[in-house]
C-alpha cells in the first residue's frame, strides 16, 4: 500500500516549465530520497506536495495521499492536511523559526491549529515533542526563542514542530544541507529514528548522494524537472543505468591526481603562535571586557608548491585565521611571514602579490558592474608596473585560457555566467599575477556536484602548470582529501591535528578528527554494492 | 506591467511639469511681471485657462515659472544632500564601528532629530527668507537621508566578497568606496533621489506658504496658495491650481521613484532570472 | 438661486431662530476676535498695539481719553486747569474710582503711573509722550498737578494714549499677567494663544456697561477669520485681515461690516540719505510712477483712501496733496532722465509681514519697473524689519502703515529711519509743539503737510481702513480707530 | 538590557547637551532684539537699553547659556521675554493641545494605514492592492496644508459640521475639545496615513517571503493565520520606526496645520515666539522638540525589544 504516490506531475511557473511528468511513490515507513543537482525540480517537487506554490505555478498529474488527490483539494481542506497529515522541515533552520515567538508556542501552534486541545496541554505536549527530538524542556525551557538556540537546535525544533501531529508523511527538504557534519549526522538519525518509531513516510530531498546512501530506501535521481532513474537504493548504486546517475555518483566522489610534492622546498608562508582576540560586550556594566580568541595560537607552515588543506566546522575560526593571512587584520600575537616579509594591515601591500585567495560565493565575489577583464586585472593593483595595451590583453587572455575560458569572455558581465564559470575567472583573477600560493577559502562549497568535480580537477592541473602551493579550506573532508597533500584540523581556534593527509585521514589521532570523519557521509564502495546486490540475483 | 504602468505614467506627470518650466524659459501665455488688476480673480475662461489672480496675472503664466522654482529648489537641495550625505555615508560604512562612523551617525541622529520646519524657520530668521536659504535648509536635511542610505546600502556590499578580493588587491578603504560600493548604491541612491525630490518640492512649497521661500516676484506654487488662502471661499481656483501642480509634480516623481525600485532593485532582477 | 445661496438663506433662517430663542433673555456676553494676540497685558511697557486692543478703556484708563471720533474727552480726571504760561496743569480726579483689586484710585496712583512712565529706567514705548514733565505733585486725593518743562500743545492728548493709562503700585508687579485698572470691565482669564476673557466690573464708577461678559479670540489666520466669522464662532471681528472677503460680508444679512478709518499713514517709505534717492526728482518720479489707486485695489480690495501726504485724511486739518503725486509714469520718466538715470536703478524693497506690505509691495515694483525702476523684494518680519530697516537704514524702499496718531512730527527728526533732513520743517514743528492756539497749530500742521509732500519726502499711498465685521445685531463698536482699541463700554446687543 | 538602555542614555544626554549648544548658537545669531521688537518703532534708545536690562539680555551670551541649561536641569525654562511668565508654565499649556493632536492624528493615521496596508499585502498586485497603493501615493502628494484648506472650506465653511479652528480647551469637555481637533488631525493623518500604509505593506511583504511564513503554512496555517499569527509582529519594527519618525514630525510639524486651525499648540508658539524674537521661548521649544524625538527614538527601541525578543538579549 503506497502513502504517497506522485503520478505524471507537471509543473510550471508562468511560461518556464520546472517538472515534466514526476512520478513516484513512498510507502508508509519508507525514506526516498529525491536528489539532482539545482535546478533540477526536486524541492518544487517537494513544495507541490505541500501545495506550498507561488500563486503563478500551475500543476498537471496526480500527487494522491492515501488515495486522496492533493490536487484536488481546496484551499481549507489542504490547510487541515499540512501539518496534520504531512509535516515539513525545511533546509535553512536559521530562518525557518519565527523570531518573535517562543518555540514551545511555535510546536504547539502546530497542535492547536489541528485540533480543539486547550491551550496548556498543547504546551504540554510540545514539550514532549521537543525532549522526542531531543531538546528536553529541563534544559531547553519551553519559554526560549529561536535566537536563543544553535542551528542544530533550531532544526530539532522544527522538526518538533513537524512531527507534533504525528503526520503520515514527513517531508524534508535539505535538512542537513545548513549544519555542520557532526550535527548532520545526528540530525539524520533523529529523523531515521522518527520514521521508525512513527510509521510515516519520508521524502527526503537532498543534493548530496552521501548522505542518503545509507539512509534512503530508494532514491530518485532528477535532472531538469525529470525523473532519469529510481530504484531501490542498493540496486540503484550497484547497477546505474543512466549516464547522468552515473556522472552524479562520480562527481560526488570525484577524485583528482595530484602531481608529487617537490622535494625540499623552502617554506612560502609561516604562521607562529597566531593570536586573534574579538572583544565581547561586557557582561555587567563594570564588568572586565571578555573576549573571543578566534584564533588561538596556531601555527604552521607551507612551503613551495605544497597543498596544505584546512578542515573544520563553523566558527571554529578559519574565516578569522583566512582574514589574518590576506593581511586584512591585525594579530593580537604570534606573526604570519609570507615570502620572508611581515603580513598585517599596515605592511606594504605589494607583499600580497605572491598570494591570492578564491572567495566561496561564486554570485558576491564580483562586483556586477564591472566586466570580466576589469574584475580579474584588480590584483595587477599590487605591483608597481603592471601591463599595459597589448601585454594585458595577453595577460588577460592567458588566465582566462589557463581556467578553461575563452579570451573573448573578457568584454563580458558577471552575470552572463554560470556559478561554476564564475568560480574559474575568481581563479582566473588570483592567477592573473602569477602567485605562488592561493587561499581556496571554501572555494567550492557552493557549488554542484558535477561543476565542483571541473573545478577540482582545474585546481589540481594548475598546481601542476602553475607549480601553485594552496591552502584550501573546507568543511567538507572528502574534497580535502583528494585535493591536498597535508591537512590541519581545527577546532576552537586551535590547531588540533596536522599531518600528512592520507594518515590523518586512515588513522586520526584526535577524537574530535575522528568524530568528524565517523560524521562524515561517505559514499558506498561500488565494488562492495555489485557483490551485494549480486549475492540474491 | 504594474512597474511599467508605474514608471510610465511618473515619467508623464513630471514631463508636464518639467516641460511647462522649460517652456516658461521661452514663453508664457502672458508675461506675469505686469499686473492687471481691473482682470482680477477672472475664472477660468479661453483667454486664461486657468483664471487670473488677484493682480489680474495668467495663473497658467505663473504655474508655468512657478514649476521652475520648484524644481530648482528640489534639485539643488537634493544635490547638496547628496553631496555631502553620500561621501559621508561611504566614509562611515568604511569605518564602521570605528568613532568616524560613530560621531558621522551620532551627527545624522541629531540633525533628525531636530524638527526640520522649525529649523527652517530658523535659518530663514537668522539669513532671511530667499530660496537660496529655502534651498539650504531643506538640503541640510537631506544630507542624514543620503548618508544613512549609503551607509547601510554600502555596508551591506563590504560584507560582500569581491569588496574582499578588492583589499586583497590592496585598495585603499577610500577607492574602493568610490569604486566599488558608489556604483553599486547608484540605484539605491536614484530611487531615494527621487523620493528626495518630491519631498523637496513640498517642503519649498511648505515654506513659501508661510512666507520663508522663495520671494516676489519669483512666483513659487507655495506662494501661489498662501495669496489664495484667503480667497478661496469665492475663488476657489486661486488654491486649486497651485495644489494640483503641487501634486501633479509629487505625484509623478513618486510613481517614478516606485517604478526605478522595481526596475533597479537587485533583489527583484535575481528573482526575475 | 443658486444652491449656495440657498444654503445661506437656509442657515440665516436657522440663526434667526436662534436668535428668537434668546430674545427673552437679552445676549450680554460677546466674543470679540482680534488678528494678534498682546505679548501680555500691560500697556505702559510694550508697543504692541495689541495690548490696548485688548485693554484700552475696557481695563484700564488715562486722565483723558480717547472717543470713537478721535477727539479727547476727561477720564479718570474730571476736569483739569490750565496755568497761563501753559505749563502747569491741574488734575481733578474722579472720586469713589477703586481698581479691581479693591484699592482706592488717587493721586498717589498718578504720580506713580506718570513717574514710572518717564524714570530713567523706565520701559515705556511712548517714553516721548512723557519727555516734557517737569514734576509730578500730589496736592490732596483726589487733585493732582504736573507739570511742564515747556509748553506742549498735545500733552492731553498724550495722556489719552494707551500708554499713559493709570496703573497702581500694588498690582504692578503682577500686571504682565494680571492686569488691574479702573476699566468696566475686569481681567478675568487668559489662555496664551487663544483668548483673554474680560467680566464686568459692577464696581465701576461710570455707567456700567452693556456687556457682562467679553471674550477676546486671537485668530492670525485670515482664512481662520473667515471660517470663523462665517461659522458665526464668533461676534465681530476687529480690524479684519482680509479686506478681500468683506463683500462676502456685506452680501449677508447676518452681519455688518464697518469700514473706518484707522490713523494709519500707509507709505512708501523712502530712504531719503541714500542715493539716488536722495534726490528729490528720483523721488518725484517714484511717486508719479505710483497708481495709488490700482494699490488700494489690488492690495486692499478697494478699501483705503489715497493720501498725498502724512496726514489722516479725517483729521479737520488735512489738506489733500494728491495732485502733487498723480500718476504719471511719462513724467515719471522724464524725472529719471533729468535726474541722470534715464534707464532707471535698482534699489531693495523690503517688506514687513502685513499684507497691506507684502500686496502692496508687488504691485508697487511692478509699477516701479514699468518706468525703469528695479525693486529687489525681500519680505521681513517685524523683527527683522525693525533691525535692517528702522534701526538699520539699511533699505531704499519699504512700505508700512504710520498707526500712530498725529505723528508727522517724526518728519522732524533727521536720525528717523527715512533721514529726512530739512531745517525747515524742523523749525516747524518746535514751534508747532510749542502752540497751543489750536488755529495757529492747524496753520501750522497743513505747512507741514504740504512741505513733506512738495519734498516728496516718501511715496503717500493710502489711509489705512480698520474693516470691522460684526454680527448685524451689535451697536455700539467704533467704526473709526483714533488709537488701537476695542472700546467695549458703549456697546450692546439689539432687541 | 540594562547596558544597553543605559549606553542608550547615555548617548542620549550626549546629544541632548551637543543640541542645547547648537540650538543657542544658532538662535542667538538670528538678528532682531527681542526688546526692540517689544518696544517698537517709537522707542527711545535708553528705554531698549532699560528692558533689555531687566530682560537680563545685558550679559555675556556664555552666562545666559549657562544658566539657560542650568534652569533646565532644574526644570525652569526661564521667562519669556514677551510674554513674561515662565516658559515652562507656557510649554505646558500649549503641549496639552499639541501633543493630544499628534497622538489623535497618529491614532488616525494607524487606524487608516494599519487595515489598508494589510490588505494590500494580502492582494499584492491584484485590483485591491493596486488602488490602495495609488490611493498611497496620492496621499503622500496632497500637501497637509493645501489639505487643510480644502476641509476647512469643505466642513467648516459650507457644511458647518466643525468649527473652522481654535481650541475651547479641555475645560469644555472632552468631547468638545476633540471636534475642535479633529479637522487638524485628519489633515495631519493623511499623508501619514499614506505613509504608514506602504510602510506596512513593504514590510509585510518582506515578511511573507520569509522562511518562517512557509513553516506556518506548513504547519496548516492558512494565509490569514500566518499573516496575523506571524507576519504582523515581525512586520511592527520598520512600522514602528517609522511611527516614532511621524510622531516627532506630528509634534513639531503641526506648525502649519495649527497656523491654518488656529490652535494654541506649540507650533503656533514657536512661530510667535520667533517673530517677536523671544530667543528663550525658542531655544526652549526648539529644546523641548530634540529632546521630544530622541525619546521617542529611546521608546521605539525598547519598543523594539517587546517586539523581538532578539534585541532583548543583546547586551
Amino acid at each position: 500500500m503506497t502513502l504517497l504516490s506522485i503520478e505524471n506531475l507537471s509543473l510550471s511557473i508562468g511560461e518556464f516549465p520546472i517538472l515534466k511528468g514526476v512520478t513516484f511513490s513512498i510507502a508508509p515507513g519508507e525514506i526516498v530520497a529525491v536528489t539532482g543537482e539545482s535546478g533540477s525540480g526536486k524541492s518544487m517537487t517537494a513544495l507541490a506536495t505541500m501545495q506550498l506554490l507561488p500563486d503563478s505555478a500551475t500543476t498537471s498529474g496526480y500527487i494522491m495521499l492515501s488515495g486522496q488527490n492533493i490536487l484536488d483539494l481546496s484551499e481549507p481542506e489542504l490547510c487541515a492536511m499540512r501539518g496534520n497529515d504531512v509535516g515539513m522541515v525545511f533546509q535553512e533552520p536559521m530562518t525557518a523559526l519565527n523570531p518573535v515567538k517562543t518555540i514551545g508556542a511555535q510546536v504547539a501552534e502546530t497542535i492547536l491549529v489541528h485540533s480543539d486541545t486547550p491551550r496548556d496541554q498543547a504546551m504540554e505536549r510540545a514539550g514532549e515533542m521537543l525532549r522526542r527530538v531531543g531538546l528536553p524542556p529541563e534544559r531547553f525551557p519551553l519559554s526560549r526563542y529561536p535566537h536563543e538556540l544553535s542551528g542544530g537546535q533550531r532544526q530539532r525544533v522544527v522538526i518538533a514542530m513537524a512531527i507534533a501531529q504525528r503526520p503520515r508523511l514527513l517531508i524534508a527538504d535539505e535538512p542537513t544541507t545548513a549544519l555542520d557534519v557532526t550535527t548532520q549526522a545526528q540530525i539524520l538519525d533523529l529523523l531515521k529514528e522518527l520514521v521508525d518509531e512513527f510509521g510515516m513516510g519520508l521524502l527526503m530531498i537532498t543534493h548530496d548522494l552521501a548522505v542518503v546512501s545509507d539512509m534512503a530506501d530508494r532514491i530518485v535521481v532528477m535532472r531538469h524537472g525529470e525523473i532519469v532513474e529510481q530504484g531501490e537504493t542498493r540496486q540503484l548504486f550497484a547497477d546505474m543505468k543512466h549516464p547522468y546517475t552515473k556522472a552524479l555518483f562520480e562527481a560526488s566522489g570525484h577524485q583528482v591526481t595530484l602531481p608529487d610534492v617537490p622535494e625540499a622546498p623552502e617554506p612560502i608562508l609561516q604562521v607562529e603562535n597566531a593570536v586573534r582576540e574579538y572583544a565581547l560586550p561586557r557582561k555587567g556594566l563594570f564588568g572586565a571586557r571578555q573576549f573571543h580568541r578566534a584564533v588561538d595560537g596556531i601555527s604552521f607552515t607551507i612551503h613551495h608548491g605544497e597543498r596544505v588543506g584546512l578542515v573544520g566546522e563553523s566558527g571554529c575560526g578559519k574565516s578569522t585565521l583566512t582574514r589574518a593571512l590576506l593581511g586584512l587584520e591585525a594579530l593580537q600575537g604570534g606573526s604570519i611571514t609570507a615570502f620572508g616579509k611581515p603580513v598585517g594591515p599596515g605592511t606594504d601591500p605589494g607583499l600580497r602579490a605572491g598570494l591570492q585567495v578564491v572567495f566561496q560565493d561564486p554570485y558576491g565575489s564580483f562586483n556586477p558592474r564591472h566586466r570580466v577583464d576589469r574584475i580579474i586585472t584588480e590584483p595587477y593593483h599590487l605591483i608597481s608596473n603592471p601591463p599595459t595595451g597589448l601585454e594585458r590583453q595577453e595577460a588577460i587572455s592567458e588566465a582566462l585560457i589557463a581556467v578553461g575560458l575563452k579570451p573573448s569572455d573578457a568584454d563580458k558581465y558577471i552575470h552572463e555566467f554560470s556559478g561554476g564559470q564564475r568560480q574559474r575567472i575568481a581563479i582566473a583573477r588570483a592567477l592573473i599575477i602569477r602567485p605562488e600560493l592561493i587561499i581556496f577559502d571554501e572555494a567550492v562549497s557552493a557549488l554542484d556536484v558535477s561543476i565542483r568535480a571541473q573545478i577540482l580537477d582545474l585546481i589540481a592541473d594548475l598546481s601542476e602548470s602553475h607549480n601553485l602551493a594552496y591552502l584550501f579550506i573546507s568543511h567538507d573532508l572528502s574534497v580535502v582529501r583528494t585535493v591536498t597533500d597535508r591537512v590541519l584540523v581545527m577546532k576552537s581556534g586551535e590547531i588540533v591535528e596536522q599531518g600528512e593527509t592520507e594518515e590523518v585521514f586512515a588513522n586520526p589521532q584526535h577524537t574530535y578528527t575522528k568524530t568528524l570523519i565517523e560524521a562524515a557521509p561517505v559514499l558506498p564502495d561500488m565494488s562492495h554494492l555489485k557483490e551485494a546486490a549480486n549475492v540474491p540475483a | 506591467m504594474i512597474r511599467s504602468r508605474n514608471l510610465l505614467l511618473g515619467g508623464l506627470l513630471c514631463l508636464i511639469v518639467v516641460a511647462g518650466a522649460l517652456v516658461s524659459f521661452l514663453w508664457t501665455p502672458y508675461d506675469i511681471t505686469v499686473l492687471d488688476i481691473p482682470n482680477k480673480l477672472q475664472t477660468p475662461s479661453l483667454q486664461h485657462p486657468f483664471g487670473t489672480d488677484h493682480f489680474g496675472r495668467d495663473i497658467l503664466s505663473m504655474i508655468m515659472i512657478g514649476a521652475r522654482t520648484s524644481l530648482a529648489v528640489a534639485i539643488v537641495a537634493v544635490g547638496i544632500g547628496m553631496g555631502i550625505g553620500v561621501p559621508l555615508g561611504l566614509w562611515a560604512a568604511s569605518n564602521k564601528g570605528g568613532w568616524i562612523d560613530e560621531i558621522i551617525m551620532r551627527g545624522n541622529d541629531l540633525v533628525f532629530a531636530f524638527p526640520s520646519l522649525v529649523i527652517a524657520i530658523l535659518i530663514t530668521a537668522v539669513m532671511g527668507a530667499s530660496a537660496l536659504n529655502a534651498i539650504i535648509a531643506i538640503g541640510i536635511f537631506n544630507i542624514p537621508v543620503f548618508a544613512r542610505l549609503t551607509r547601510s546600502g554600502a555596508l551591506s556590499l563590504w560584507e560582500r566578497e569581491f569588496i574582499l578580493a578588492a583589499r586583497v588587491a590592496g585598495k585603499s578603504k577610500a577607492r574602493i568606496s568610490f569604486e566599488h560600493i558608489l556604483p553599486n548604491v547608484g540605484n539605491l541612491l536614484i530611487v531615494q533621489g527621487t523620493i528626495q525630490f518630491s519631498l523637496g518640492i513640498l517642503a519649498e512649497a511648505g515654506l513659501s506658504y508661510v512666507g520663508l521661500g522663495a520671494q516676489p516676484p519669483i512666483p513659487s506654487w507655495g506662494r501661489m496658495l498662501a495669496d489664495a488662502q484667503t480667497m478661496v471661499s469665492f475663488a476657489p481656483h486661486l488654491a486649486m491650481v497651485p495644489g494640483l501642480a503641487i501634486i501633479t509634480a509629487v505625484l509623478g516623481l513618486n510613481l517614478m521613484g516606485d517604478g526605478l525600485r522595481d526596475l533597479l532593485d537587485p533583489r527583484i532582477r535575481v528573482v526575475r532570472q | 438661486m443658486t444652491f449656495q445661496g440657498t444654503k445661506l438663506a437656509f442657515a440665516s433662517a436657522l440663526a434667526l431662530c436662534a436668535g428668537l430663542g434668546v430674545a427673552q433673555a437679552q445676549q450680554t456676553d460677546i466674543t470679540v476676535a482680534l488678528q494678534l494676540e498682546p505679548p501680555h497685558l500691560d500697556p505702559t511697557s510694550a508697543a504692541a498695539g495689541a495690548i490696548d486692543q485688548v485693554l484700552y478703556s475696557n481695563v484700564f484708563e488715562g486722565l483723558t481719553r480717547f472717543m470713537g471720533d478721535g477727539s479727547v474727552v476727561a477720564g479718570l480726571a474730571k476736569s483739569w486747569d490750565i496755568s497761563e504760561d501753559n505749563l502747569t496743569y491741574t488734575f481733578h480726579l474722579q472720586d469713589g474710582v477703586t481698581f479691581h483689586d479693591g484699592s482706592a484710585f488717587t493721586a498717589d496712583d498718578v504720580k506713580f503711573s506718570l513717574d514710572r512712565a518717564r524714570a530713567e529706567d523706565s520701559v515705556n514705548a511712548q517714553k516721548a509722550l512723557f519727555e516734557d514733565i517737569a514734576s509730578v505733585e500730589v496736592v490732596d486725593p483726589l487733585t493732582v498737578t504736573v507739570t511742564l518743562a515747556q509748553p506742549n500743545g498735545s500733552f492731553l492728548f498724550n495722556l489719552a494714549w494707551g500708554d499713559a493709562v493709570i496703573v497702581a503700585e500694588e498690582s504692578i508687579e503682577g500686571i504682565k499677567n494680571a492686569p488691574v485698572g479702573t476699566g468696566a470691565f475686569q481681567f478675568a482669564n487668559w489662555v496664551q494663544g487663544d483668548k483673554v476673557e474680560l467680566t464686568r466690573n459692577d464696581a465701576y464708577w461710570g455707567d456700567a456697561p452693556a456687556l457682562t461678559e467679553v471674550t477676546f479670540k486671537f485668530i492670525s489666520d485670515p482664512t481662520a477669520a473667515f471660517a470663523a466669522m462665517m461659522a458665526q464662532d464668533i461676534d465681530a471681528f476687529v480690524s479684519y485681515p482680509a479686506p478681500e472677503n468683506l463683500p462676502q460680508f456685506d452680501a449677508d444679512p447676518r452681519f455688518q461690516v464697518l469700514r473706518g478709518s484707522s490713523e494709519g499713514e500707509t507709505i512708501l517709505s523712502t530712504n531719503n540719505a541714500l542715493p539716488p534717492l536722495d534726490d528729490v526728482k528720483v523721488r518725484k518720479a517714484i511717486a508719479h510712477a505710483i497708481d495709488r489707486q490700482s494699490i488700494i485695489d489690488g492690495a486692499m480690495f478697494g478699501l483705503g483712501t489715497p493720501i498725498g501726504t502724512h496726514f489722516a485724511p479725517h483729521n479737520p486739518d488735512y489738506v489733500d496733496l494728491t495732485a502733487n503725486s498723480a500718476y504719471d509714469p511719462e513724467l515719471s520718466k522724464q524725472l529719471l532722465a533729468e535726474a541722470g538715470l534715464p534707464d532707471g536703478f535698482t534699489t531693495t524693497l523690503k517688506l514687513p509681514p502685513p499684507s497691506y506690505a507684502r500686496r502692496g509691495g508687488e504691485i508697487v515694483a511692478a509699477q516701479l519697473r514699468a518706468v525703469g525702476i528695479q525693486t529687489e523684494i525681500t519680505n521681513l518680519e517685524w523683527a527683522q524689519w525693525l533691525e535692517q530697516v528702522f534701526r538699520g537704514n539699511d533699505f531704499g524702499l519699504t512700505i508700512i502703515s504710520h498707526t500712530e496718531p498725529m505723528d508727522i512730527g517724526i518728519y522732524a527728526r533727521p536720525d528717523y529711519y527715512f533721514q529726512y533732513d530739512n531745517p525747515t520743517l524742523q523749525e516747524l514743528i518746535e514751534t508747532l509743539d510749542a502752540t497751543t492756539d489750536p488755529a495757529k497749530r492747524s496753520e501750522l500742521l497743513q505747512q507741514a503737510q504740504t512741505i513733506i509732500s512738495e519734498d516728496y519726502v516718501n511715496g503717500y499711498l493710502f489711509q489705512l481702513a480698520v474693516p470691522t465685521v460684526a454680527d448685524a445685531r451689535i451697536q455700539g463698536l467704533w467704526e473709526n480707530a483714533p488709537t488701537q482699541a476695542t472700546d467695549l463700554t458703549g456697546v450692546s446687543w439689539a432687541e | 538590557m540594562l547596558r544597553y538602555s543605559l549606553k542608550r542614555l547615555l548617548s542620549l544626554i550626549v546629544s541632548l547637551a551637543i543640541a542645547s549648544v547648537v540650538i543657542f548658537l544658532v538662535i542667538e545669531v538670528a538678528p532682531g532684539d527681542p526688546a526692540s521688537f517689544m518696544l517698537g518703532i517709537n522707542a527711545q534708545p535708553d528705554t531698549v537699553a532699560a528692558l533689555r536690562a531687566e530682560l537680563g539680555l545685558d550679559v555675556s551670551k556664555t552666562q545666559r547659556y549657562l544658566s539657560w541649561v542650568g534652569g533646565m536641569l532644574q526644570g525652569d525654562f526661564g521667562t519669556s521675554y514677551t510674554y513674561r511668565t515662565p516658559v515652562t508654565q507656557m510649554i505646558a499649556d500649549r503641549v496639552w493641545v499639541s501633543l493630544p493632536l499628534a497622538l489623535y492624528a497618529l491614532t488616525l493615521s494607524t487606524l487608516i494605514a494599519f487595515p489598508a496596508g494589510i490588505y494590500a499585502a494580502s492582494r499584492r498586485g491584484k485590483p485591491g492592492d493596486i488602488t490602495v497603493m495609488g490611493a498611497t501615493q496620492l496621499g503622500i502628494a496632497v500637501p497637509n496644508f493645501w489639505f487643510a484648506m480644502l476641509l476647512v472650506l469643505v466642513f467648516a465653511i459650507n457644511l458647518r459640521w466643525f468649527s473652522a479652528g481654535g481650541f475651547p480647551g479641555w475645560d469644555e469637555g472632552f468631547f468638545v475639545a476633540l471636534k475642535a481637533l479633529t479637522l487638524p488631525a485628519i489633515a495631519l493623518a493623511l499623508p501619514q496615513s499614506a505613509i504608514l500604509a506602504r510602510v506596512m505593506r513593504s514590510s509585510l511583504l518582506d515578511i511573507l517571503s520569509e522562511d518562517f511564513m512557509r513553516t506556518a503554512r506548513a504547519k496548516g496555517l492558512s494565509r490569514r493565520q500566518a499573516l496575523w499569527r506571524h507576519g504582523l509582529r515581525n512586520a511592527l519594527v520598520p512600522v514602528l520606526t517609522i511611527m516614532g519618525l511621524q510622531f516627532s514630525f506630528l509634534l513639531a510639524g503641526g506648525i502649519i496645520i495649527e497656523q491654518v486651525f488656529f490652535l494654541p499648540g506649540l507650533g503656533r508658539l514657536i512661530f510667535q515666539a520667533i517673530s517677536a524674537r523671544d530667543l528663550i521661548v525658542v531655544e526652549s521649544v526648539v529644546m523641548l522638540l530634540v529632546f521630544s524625538v530622541i525619546l521617542v527614538n529611546f521608546l521605539v527601541d525598547l519598543a523594539y525589544a517587546a517586539v523581538d525578543p532578539r534585541l532583548r538579549s543583546r547586551t
